[in-house]
Protein backbone atom coordinates (compact mmCIF):
# COMPACT_ATOMS: atom_id res chain seq x y z
CA UNK A 1 0.00 0.00 0.00
CA UNK A 2 1.16 3.32 -1.23
CA UNK A 3 -0.02 6.93 0.16
CA UNK A 4 -0.07 9.22 -3.22
CA UNK A 5 -0.75 12.72 -2.91
CA UNK A 6 -1.49 15.22 -5.57
CA UNK A 7 -0.86 18.92 -5.45
CA UNK A 8 -2.10 22.62 -6.86
CA UNK A 9 -3.62 21.62 -10.41
CA UNK A 10 -2.99 18.02 -10.35
CA UNK A 11 -5.16 17.75 -7.45
CA UNK A 12 -8.14 19.83 -9.14
CA UNK A 13 -7.82 17.31 -11.98
CA UNK A 14 -7.35 14.06 -10.04
CA UNK A 15 -10.58 14.61 -7.87
CA UNK A 16 -8.40 14.04 -4.37
CA UNK A 17 -5.82 15.16 -2.14
CA UNK A 18 -4.34 11.65 -1.02
CA UNK A 19 -5.54 7.85 -1.59
CA UNK A 20 -4.52 5.16 -1.14
CA UNK A 21 -3.67 2.51 -3.53
CA UNK A 22 -1.82 -0.66 -4.18
CA UNK A 23 0.13 -0.86 -7.21
CA UNK A 24 1.03 -4.31 -9.15
CA UNK A 25 4.16 -6.05 -9.30
CA UNK A 26 5.36 -4.74 -12.73
CA UNK A 27 5.18 -1.10 -10.71
CA UNK A 28 8.70 -0.46 -9.72
CA UNK A 29 9.68 3.30 -10.61
CA UNK A 30 7.63 6.44 -9.80
CA UNK A 31 7.02 6.71 -13.21
CA UNK A 32 5.92 3.37 -13.53
CA UNK A 33 3.84 4.34 -10.88
CA UNK A 34 2.39 7.29 -13.02
CA UNK A 35 1.64 5.44 -15.83
CA UNK A 36 -0.68 3.17 -13.85
CA UNK A 37 -1.99 5.51 -12.04
CA UNK A 38 -3.15 7.26 -15.33
CA UNK A 39 -5.39 4.42 -15.89
CA UNK A 40 -7.13 4.49 -12.69
CA UNK A 41 -10.11 7.50 -14.17
CA UNK A 42 -9.92 9.79 -16.97
CA UNK A 43 -9.47 12.46 -13.78
CA UNK A 44 -6.10 10.89 -13.03
CA UNK A 45 -5.44 10.37 -17.03
CA UNK A 46 -5.85 14.29 -17.35
CA UNK A 47 -3.81 15.20 -14.61
CA UNK A 48 -0.83 13.12 -15.31
CA UNK A 49 -1.02 12.80 -19.12
CA UNK A 50 2.22 14.73 -19.37
CA UNK A 51 4.70 13.68 -17.35
CA UNK A 52 7.22 16.23 -18.17
CA UNK A 53 5.59 18.93 -16.25
CA UNK A 54 5.13 16.85 -12.92
CA UNK A 55 7.65 16.75 -10.34
CA UNK A 56 7.62 14.23 -7.68
CA UNK A 57 9.11 13.45 -4.20
CA UNK A 58 9.08 9.81 -2.15
CA UNK A 59 8.67 9.89 1.40
CA UNK A 60 8.81 13.76 1.31
CA UNK A 61 12.19 13.92 -0.73
CA UNK A 62 12.37 15.32 -3.96
CA UNK A 63 13.53 12.54 -6.38
CA UNK A 64 13.56 12.02 -10.06
CA UNK A 65 10.57 10.03 -11.88
CA UNK A 66 12.65 7.70 -12.61
CA UNK A 67 13.48 6.65 -9.23
CA UNK A 68 12.59 3.09 -7.57
CA UNK A 69 9.44 2.97 -5.50
CA UNK A 70 11.30 0.96 -3.10
CA UNK A 71 9.39 0.63 0.41
CA UNK A 72 7.93 3.79 -0.17
CA UNK A 73 5.06 4.76 2.70
CA UNK A 74 4.62 8.13 0.63
CA UNK A 75 4.76 9.43 -3.00
CA UNK A 76 3.60 12.49 -4.01
CA UNK A 77 2.76 14.57 -7.38
CA UNK A 78 3.17 18.21 -8.53
CA UNK A 79 3.35 20.64 -10.37
CA UNK A 80 7.40 22.52 -10.51
CA UNK A 81 7.14 24.35 -6.91
CA UNK A 82 6.47 28.18 -7.21
CA UNK A 83 7.33 29.45 -3.54
CA UNK A 84 9.48 32.25 -2.23
CA UNK B 1 30.15 26.39 15.38
CA UNK B 2 27.00 24.38 14.81
CA UNK B 3 23.96 26.67 14.41
CA UNK B 4 20.17 26.06 15.00
CA UNK B 5 17.98 27.48 12.14
CA UNK B 6 14.89 29.35 13.02
CA UNK B 7 12.12 27.80 10.48
CA UNK B 8 8.66 28.67 11.16
CA UNK B 9 5.71 27.72 8.49
CA UNK B 10 2.89 29.41 9.39
CA UNK B 11 -0.39 31.37 7.99
CA UNK B 12 -0.29 34.12 10.36
CA UNK B 13 1.61 36.94 9.56
CA UNK B 14 5.37 37.36 11.36
CA UNK B 15 6.62 40.71 12.24
CA UNK B 16 9.96 41.28 10.93
CA UNK B 17 11.42 43.58 13.41
CA UNK B 18 11.04 40.94 15.76
CA UNK B 19 12.80 38.10 13.90
CA UNK B 20 16.23 40.59 12.92
CA UNK B 21 16.13 42.09 17.30
CA UNK B 22 16.40 38.45 18.00
CA UNK B 23 19.27 37.70 15.10
CA UNK B 24 21.13 40.50 16.35
CA UNK B 25 20.24 39.60 20.45
CA UNK B 26 23.96 38.68 19.33
CA UNK B 27 27.20 36.57 20.83
CA UNK B 28 29.27 39.86 19.52
CA UNK B 29 30.52 38.12 16.81
CA UNK B 30 27.83 39.38 14.33
CA UNK B 31 28.91 42.08 11.66
CA UNK B 32 26.64 41.56 9.48
CA UNK B 33 22.83 40.62 9.53
CA UNK B 34 21.11 40.12 5.73
CA UNK B 35 17.64 39.55 4.99
CA UNK B 36 14.69 39.36 2.59
CA UNK B 37 11.06 40.18 2.31
CA UNK B 38 8.57 38.28 -0.33
CA UNK B 39 5.38 40.64 -0.92
CA UNK B 40 2.37 39.55 -3.11
CA UNK B 41 3.04 42.49 -5.67
CA UNK B 42 -0.50 43.84 -7.24
CA UNK B 43 -0.08 43.22 -11.06
CA UNK B 44 -3.06 44.39 -12.97
CA UNK B 45 -6.35 43.21 -11.21
CA UNK B 46 -4.83 40.66 -9.26
CA UNK B 47 -6.18 40.38 -5.76
CA UNK B 48 -4.38 37.65 -4.00
CA UNK B 49 -2.39 34.90 -3.74
CA UNK B 50 -3.37 31.07 -2.30
CA UNK B 51 -0.23 29.36 -1.49
CA UNK B 52 -0.57 25.83 -1.04
CA UNK B 53 1.94 23.59 0.37
CA UNK B 54 2.87 19.85 1.12
CA UNK B 55 2.80 19.60 5.39
CA UNK B 56 5.46 18.08 6.76
CA UNK B 57 7.90 17.87 3.47
CA UNK B 58 7.75 21.62 3.67
CA UNK B 59 9.59 22.25 7.23
CA UNK B 60 12.08 19.27 6.15
CA UNK B 61 12.85 20.74 2.86
CA UNK B 62 13.73 24.59 4.53
CA UNK B 63 15.75 22.39 7.46
CA UNK B 64 17.15 20.99 4.42
CA UNK B 65 18.03 24.34 2.74
CA UNK B 66 19.06 26.05 6.08
CA UNK B 67 21.63 23.38 6.62
CA UNK B 68 22.87 23.55 3.26
CA UNK B 69 23.38 27.24 4.05
CA UNK B 70 25.28 26.63 7.01
CA UNK B 71 27.65 24.38 5.30
CA UNK B 72 28.35 26.52 2.88
CA UNK B 73 28.94 30.05 4.49
CA UNK B 74 30.25 30.68 8.53
CA UNK B 75 26.76 31.93 9.40
CA UNK B 76 25.83 32.73 13.25
CA UNK B 77 22.02 32.43 12.71
CA UNK B 78 19.51 31.81 10.26
CA UNK B 79 15.85 32.30 10.06
CA UNK B 80 13.52 30.92 7.79
CA UNK B 81 9.55 32.23 7.35
CA UNK B 82 7.41 31.23 4.73
CA UNK B 83 3.10 31.37 4.85
CA UNK B 84 0.65 29.37 3.57
CA UNK B 85 -2.91 30.19 2.84
CA UNK B 86 -5.12 33.38 0.88
CA UNK B 87 -3.00 36.33 1.09
CA UNK B 88 -4.01 39.41 -0.57
CA UNK B 89 -1.99 42.10 -2.14
CA UNK B 90 0.83 43.64 0.13
CA UNK B 91 0.79 40.74 2.38
CA UNK B 92 4.20 39.26 3.66
CA UNK B 93 5.20 35.88 1.78
CA UNK B 94 8.52 35.13 2.96
CA UNK B 95 11.24 36.39 5.39
CA UNK B 96 14.53 35.47 5.18
CA UNK B 97 17.57 36.05 7.60
CA UNK B 98 21.37 35.27 7.87
CA UNK B 99 23.61 36.85 10.24
CA UNK B 100 27.58 36.86 9.92
CA UNK B 101 30.80 38.05 11.25
CA UNK B 102 30.99 39.85 7.70
CA UNK B 103 28.47 41.31 5.04
CA UNK B 104 29.56 38.88 1.64
CA UNK B 105 28.82 35.79 3.80
CA UNK B 106 25.49 36.82 4.74
CA UNK B 107 24.19 38.87 1.29
CA UNK B 108 25.23 35.49 -0.36
CA UNK B 109 23.32 33.05 1.82
CA UNK B 110 20.63 35.00 1.98
CA UNK B 111 20.40 35.17 -2.30
CA UNK B 112 21.05 31.47 -2.32
CA UNK B 113 18.42 30.51 0.68
CA UNK B 114 15.61 32.72 -1.73
CA UNK B 115 17.08 31.43 -4.86
CA UNK B 116 16.57 27.27 -3.26
CA UNK B 117 13.38 28.30 -1.78
CA UNK B 118 11.86 29.34 -5.07
CA UNK B 119 12.66 25.91 -6.40
CA UNK B 120 12.86 22.96 -3.46
CA UNK B 121 10.76 24.73 -1.18
CA UNK B 122 6.65 22.57 -1.98
CA UNK B 123 4.75 25.50 -2.43
CA UNK B 124 2.48 25.96 -5.65
CA UNK B 125 0.89 29.57 -5.64
CA UNK B 126 -2.45 30.53 -7.33
CA UNK B 127 -3.43 33.62 -7.98
CA UNK B 128 -7.17 34.86 -7.28
CA UNK B 129 -7.95 37.47 -9.65
CA UNK B 130 -10.67 40.73 -9.08
CA UNK B 131 -12.87 39.18 -11.51
CA UNK B 132 -13.49 35.94 -9.66
CA UNK B 133 -10.68 33.82 -12.24
CA UNK B 134 -8.09 32.14 -10.17
CA UNK B 135 -4.88 30.67 -11.79
CA UNK B 136 -1.70 28.39 -10.80
CA UNK B 137 1.46 30.47 -11.25
CA UNK B 138 3.99 28.60 -13.61
CA UNK B 139 7.43 28.03 -12.35
CA UNK B 140 10.19 30.26 -14.42
CA UNK B 141 12.71 29.17 -15.74
CA UNK B 142 14.64 32.38 -14.39
CA UNK B 143 14.54 30.96 -10.78
CA UNK B 144 15.94 28.09 -11.98
CA UNK B 145 19.00 29.79 -13.63
CA UNK B 146 19.21 32.07 -10.50
CA UNK B 147 19.22 28.30 -8.39
CA UNK B 148 22.24 27.22 -10.76
CA UNK B 149 24.68 29.66 -10.24
CA UNK B 150 25.09 28.41 -7.22
CA UNK B 151 26.60 24.96 -8.80
CA UNK B 152 24.78 22.87 -5.38
CA UNK B 153 25.43 18.81 -6.90
CA UNK B 154 22.04 16.76 -7.22
CA UNK B 155 21.38 15.79 -4.17
CA UNK B 156 18.65 12.92 -5.22
CA UNK B 157 16.31 16.03 -5.38
CA UNK B 158 17.59 15.73 -8.72
CA UNK B 159 14.74 15.31 -11.41
CA UNK B 160 14.75 17.78 -13.23
CA UNK B 161 13.35 20.71 -14.38
CA UNK B 162 13.13 19.15 -17.64
CA UNK C 1 9.26 56.57 -11.30
CA UNK C 2 11.59 59.17 -9.16
CA UNK C 3 11.90 57.98 -6.10
CA UNK C 4 12.70 59.86 -2.60
CA UNK C 5 15.12 57.96 -0.77
CA UNK C 6 14.90 58.04 2.99
CA UNK C 7 18.23 58.77 4.55
CA UNK C 8 19.39 59.50 8.21
CA UNK C 9 22.33 60.36 9.85
CA UNK C 10 21.61 60.01 13.64
CA UNK C 11 23.58 59.11 16.73
CA UNK C 12 20.52 57.53 18.34
CA UNK C 13 19.69 53.87 17.55
CA UNK C 14 16.74 52.81 14.79
CA UNK C 15 14.04 50.63 14.67
CA UNK C 16 14.35 48.12 11.73
CA UNK C 17 11.49 46.74 12.09
CA UNK C 18 9.79 50.19 11.44
CA UNK C 19 11.57 51.08 8.87
CA UNK C 20 10.99 47.65 6.95
CA UNK C 21 7.06 47.96 8.03
CA UNK C 22 7.29 51.87 5.84
CA UNK C 23 9.21 50.27 3.12
CA UNK C 24 6.23 47.40 3.35
CA UNK C 25 3.57 50.14 3.08
CA UNK C 26 3.26 49.50 -0.89
CA UNK C 27 1.53 51.09 -3.61
CA UNK C 28 1.21 47.37 -4.58
CA UNK C 29 4.36 47.00 -7.08
CA UNK C 30 7.03 45.75 -4.22
CA UNK C 31 7.37 42.35 -4.27
CA UNK C 32 10.91 42.27 -2.80
CA UNK C 33 12.80 44.21 0.20
CA UNK C 34 16.24 43.02 0.76
CA UNK C 35 17.81 44.69 4.06
CA UNK C 36 21.05 44.99 5.64
CA UNK C 37 21.77 45.53 9.39
CA UNK C 38 25.46 46.19 10.51
CA UNK C 39 26.64 45.65 13.98
CA UNK C 40 29.47 46.11 16.10
CA UNK C 41 31.42 42.77 16.64
CA UNK C 42 33.36 42.01 19.75
CA UNK C 43 36.62 40.97 18.55
CA UNK C 44 38.81 40.29 21.36
CA UNK C 45 38.49 42.37 23.73
CA UNK C 46 36.70 44.97 21.81
CA UNK C 47 34.34 47.37 23.91
CA UNK C 48 32.83 49.85 21.52
CA UNK C 49 33.40 51.55 18.39
CA UNK C 50 33.02 55.50 17.90
CA UNK C 51 32.63 57.15 14.72
CA UNK C 52 33.57 59.84 13.67
CA UNK C 53 31.63 61.73 10.89
CA UNK C 54 31.79 64.58 8.21
CA UNK C 55 28.24 66.63 9.29
CA UNK C 56 27.06 68.07 5.56
CA UNK C 57 29.08 66.21 3.56
CA UNK C 58 28.11 62.81 4.70
CA UNK C 59 24.10 63.49 4.24
CA UNK C 60 25.31 64.95 0.67
CA UNK C 61 27.01 61.67 0.61
CA UNK C 62 24.71 59.05 1.24
CA UNK C 63 22.18 61.07 -1.09
CA UNK C 64 24.05 61.16 -3.53
CA UNK C 65 25.12 57.13 -3.31
CA UNK C 66 21.04 56.53 -3.02
CA UNK C 67 20.58 58.67 -6.48
CA UNK C 68 23.08 56.11 -7.95
CA UNK C 69 21.43 53.09 -6.64
CA UNK C 70 18.01 54.30 -8.03
CA UNK C 71 19.42 54.98 -11.31
CA UNK C 72 20.51 51.51 -11.64
CA UNK C 73 18.07 49.36 -10.78
CA UNK C 74 13.99 49.61 -10.66
CA UNK C 75 13.60 50.60 -6.99
CA UNK C 76 10.47 51.77 -5.43
CA UNK C 77 12.17 52.95 -2.23
CA UNK C 78 15.48 53.50 -0.42
CA UNK C 79 16.06 53.75 3.06
CA UNK C 80 19.70 54.54 4.71
CA UNK C 81 20.81 55.18 8.03
CA UNK C 82 23.74 55.59 9.61
CA UNK C 83 24.69 56.07 13.16
CA UNK C 84 27.64 58.03 14.50
CA UNK C 85 29.04 58.21 17.84
CA UNK C 86 29.87 55.81 20.39
CA UNK C 87 28.83 52.27 19.91
CA UNK C 88 29.07 49.83 22.15
CA UNK C 89 29.63 45.83 21.00
CA UNK C 90 26.60 44.05 19.75
CA UNK C 91 25.30 48.06 18.73
CA UNK C 92 23.65 48.72 15.34
CA UNK C 93 25.54 50.94 12.99
CA UNK C 94 24.03 50.82 9.67
CA UNK C 95 20.67 50.11 7.77
CA UNK C 96 19.94 49.77 4.42
CA UNK C 97 17.08 48.97 2.88
CA UNK C 98 16.11 48.45 -1.19
CA UNK C 99 12.30 47.40 -2.39
CA UNK C 100 11.92 46.76 -6.04
CA UNK C 101 9.76 44.32 -8.14
CA UNK C 102 11.64 41.83 -8.11
CA UNK C 103 14.24 40.25 -6.03
CA UNK C 104 17.22 40.11 -8.17
CA UNK C 105 17.46 44.17 -7.87
CA UNK C 106 16.52 44.72 -4.20
CA UNK C 107 19.61 42.21 -3.57
CA UNK C 108 21.87 43.65 -5.87
CA UNK C 109 21.04 47.37 -5.00
CA UNK C 110 21.46 46.62 -1.45
CA UNK C 111 24.81 45.31 -1.89
CA UNK C 112 25.73 47.90 -3.94
CA UNK C 113 24.35 50.66 -1.75
CA UNK C 114 26.55 48.53 1.56
CA UNK C 115 29.97 48.53 -0.75
CA UNK C 116 29.67 51.78 -1.54
CA UNK C 117 28.91 53.02 1.70
CA UNK C 118 31.89 51.18 2.89
CA UNK C 119 34.20 53.32 0.57
CA UNK C 120 32.06 56.59 0.22
CA UNK C 121 30.29 57.89 2.70
CA UNK C 122 32.82 60.08 4.82
CA UNK C 123 32.64 58.26 8.33
CA UNK C 124 35.64 56.74 10.56
CA UNK C 125 35.61 54.05 13.07
CA UNK C 126 38.06 54.24 16.49
CA UNK C 127 38.03 51.24 17.96
CA UNK C 128 37.82 51.42 21.77
CA UNK C 129 39.36 48.54 23.70
CA UNK C 130 38.58 47.23 27.19
CA UNK C 131 42.19 47.79 28.61
CA UNK C 132 41.56 51.44 27.61
CA UNK C 133 43.86 51.94 24.25
CA UNK C 134 42.05 53.14 21.27
CA UNK C 135 42.85 52.69 17.25
CA UNK C 136 41.77 54.10 14.37
CA UNK C 137 40.64 51.50 11.82
CA UNK C 138 42.13 51.29 8.49
CA UNK C 139 40.50 51.26 5.36
CA UNK C 140 40.31 47.94 3.77
CA UNK C 141 41.65 46.91 0.09
CA UNK C 142 38.68 44.18 0.44
CA UNK C 143 36.36 47.06 0.42
CA UNK C 144 37.58 48.96 -2.11
CA UNK C 145 37.45 45.61 -4.54
CA UNK C 146 33.93 45.05 -3.60
CA UNK C 147 33.00 48.27 -4.79
CA UNK C 148 35.43 48.22 -7.83
CA UNK C 149 33.12 45.01 -8.94
CA UNK C 150 29.94 47.80 -9.67
CA UNK C 151 32.29 49.97 -12.63
CA UNK C 152 31.21 53.02 -11.46
CA UNK C 153 32.69 55.22 -13.67
CA UNK C 154 35.03 57.94 -11.32
CA UNK C 155 32.69 60.33 -10.57
CA UNK C 156 34.98 63.19 -9.49
CA UNK C 157 35.28 61.10 -6.36
CA UNK C 158 38.05 59.85 -7.93
CA UNK C 159 41.15 60.43 -6.08
CA UNK C 160 41.79 57.45 -6.01
CA UNK C 161 42.67 55.16 -3.23
CA UNK C 162 46.09 54.62 -4.43
CA UNK D 1 40.27 82.57 2.59
CA UNK D 2 39.32 79.25 2.93
CA UNK D 3 37.95 77.09 5.77
CA UNK D 4 40.42 73.67 5.96
CA UNK D 5 38.46 70.50 7.98
CA UNK D 6 40.85 67.37 9.53
CA UNK D 7 39.05 64.27 10.51
CA UNK D 8 40.08 61.41 12.11
CA UNK D 9 44.06 60.79 12.81
CA UNK D 10 45.00 64.24 11.28
CA UNK D 11 43.05 65.96 14.03
CA UNK D 12 44.57 64.53 16.88
CA UNK D 13 47.70 65.64 15.21
CA UNK D 14 47.12 68.75 13.27
CA UNK D 15 45.30 69.66 17.14
CA UNK D 16 42.28 71.04 15.35
CA UNK D 17 39.55 70.41 13.82
CA UNK D 18 39.04 73.34 11.47
CA UNK D 19 40.63 77.02 10.73
CA UNK D 20 40.69 79.54 8.40
CA UNK D 21 43.43 79.99 5.97
CA UNK D 22 44.92 82.44 3.64
CA UNK D 23 47.44 80.06 1.06
CA UNK D 24 49.45 82.53 -0.81
CA UNK D 25 49.62 82.55 -4.42
CA UNK D 26 51.33 79.82 -5.64
CA UNK D 27 48.67 77.47 -4.40
CA UNK D 28 46.64 75.82 -7.24
CA UNK D 29 45.82 72.21 -6.05
CA UNK D 30 44.61 70.51 -3.36
CA UNK D 31 48.06 68.88 -2.67
CA UNK D 32 49.35 72.31 -3.13
CA UNK D 33 47.14 73.31 -0.21
CA UNK D 34 48.37 70.20 2.05
CA UNK D 35 52.44 70.98 1.10
CA UNK D 36 51.78 74.33 2.36
CA UNK D 37 49.74 73.71 5.47
CA UNK D 38 52.58 71.23 6.23
CA UNK D 39 54.93 74.46 7.15
CA UNK D 40 52.43 75.62 9.06
CA UNK D 41 53.15 73.80 12.62
CA UNK D 42 55.03 70.06 13.13
CA UNK D 43 52.31 69.07 14.39
CA UNK D 44 50.14 69.94 10.56
CA UNK D 45 54.04 68.71 9.20
CA UNK D 46 53.17 65.07 10.79
CA UNK D 47 49.71 64.72 9.97
CA UNK D 48 50.28 65.56 6.51
CA UNK D 49 53.47 64.17 6.08
CA UNK D 50 52.24 60.91 3.62
CA UNK D 51 49.72 62.17 1.20
CA UNK D 52 49.58 58.65 -0.46
CA UNK D 53 47.23 57.81 2.63
CA UNK D 54 45.06 60.94 2.68
CA UNK D 55 41.88 62.10 0.64
CA UNK D 56 40.29 65.11 0.44
CA UNK D 57 36.90 66.99 0.03
CA UNK D 58 36.65 70.17 -1.75
CA UNK D 59 33.05 71.92 -0.81
CA UNK D 60 31.98 68.53 0.42
CA UNK D 61 32.90 66.62 -2.82
CA UNK D 62 35.31 63.73 -3.12
CA UNK D 63 38.02 65.07 -5.12
CA UNK D 64 41.96 63.66 -6.23
CA UNK D 65 45.31 65.83 -4.60
CA UNK D 66 45.34 67.37 -7.98
CA UNK D 67 42.20 69.31 -7.98
CA UNK D 68 42.33 72.70 -8.44
CA UNK D 69 41.23 74.58 -5.62
CA UNK D 70 39.00 77.32 -7.68
CA UNK D 71 37.31 79.52 -5.32
CA UNK D 72 37.00 76.46 -2.66
CA UNK D 73 35.15 77.77 0.43
CA UNK D 74 36.09 74.32 2.41
CA UNK D 75 38.69 71.66 1.91
CA UNK D 76 39.00 68.59 4.27
CA UNK D 77 41.50 65.99 4.64
CA UNK D 78 40.90 62.87 6.29
CA UNK D 79 41.97 59.37 5.86
CA UNK D 80 40.22 56.36 3.57
CA UNK D 81 36.59 55.94 5.00
CA UNK D 82 35.33 53.44 7.25
CA UNK D 83 31.97 53.78 7.49
CA UNK D 84 29.36 51.19 7.04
Amino acid sequence: MVQVLYFAWLKSRTGCAEEQVSPPAGVHTVRDLACWLREQSSGHAEALADLAVIRAAVDQEHVSLDSPLGDAREVAFFPPVTGG
Amino acid sequence: MSITPTIKVQSDDFDAGAELAALNATDGQTGAVASFIGLVRGDDGLAALTLEHYPGMTEKQLRAIADQAAARWPLSAITLIHRHGRLPVGAQIVFVATASAHRRAAFEACEFLMDWLKTKAPFWKQEQWADGSSRWVEAKSSDDDAADRWHIPADGGGNGRA
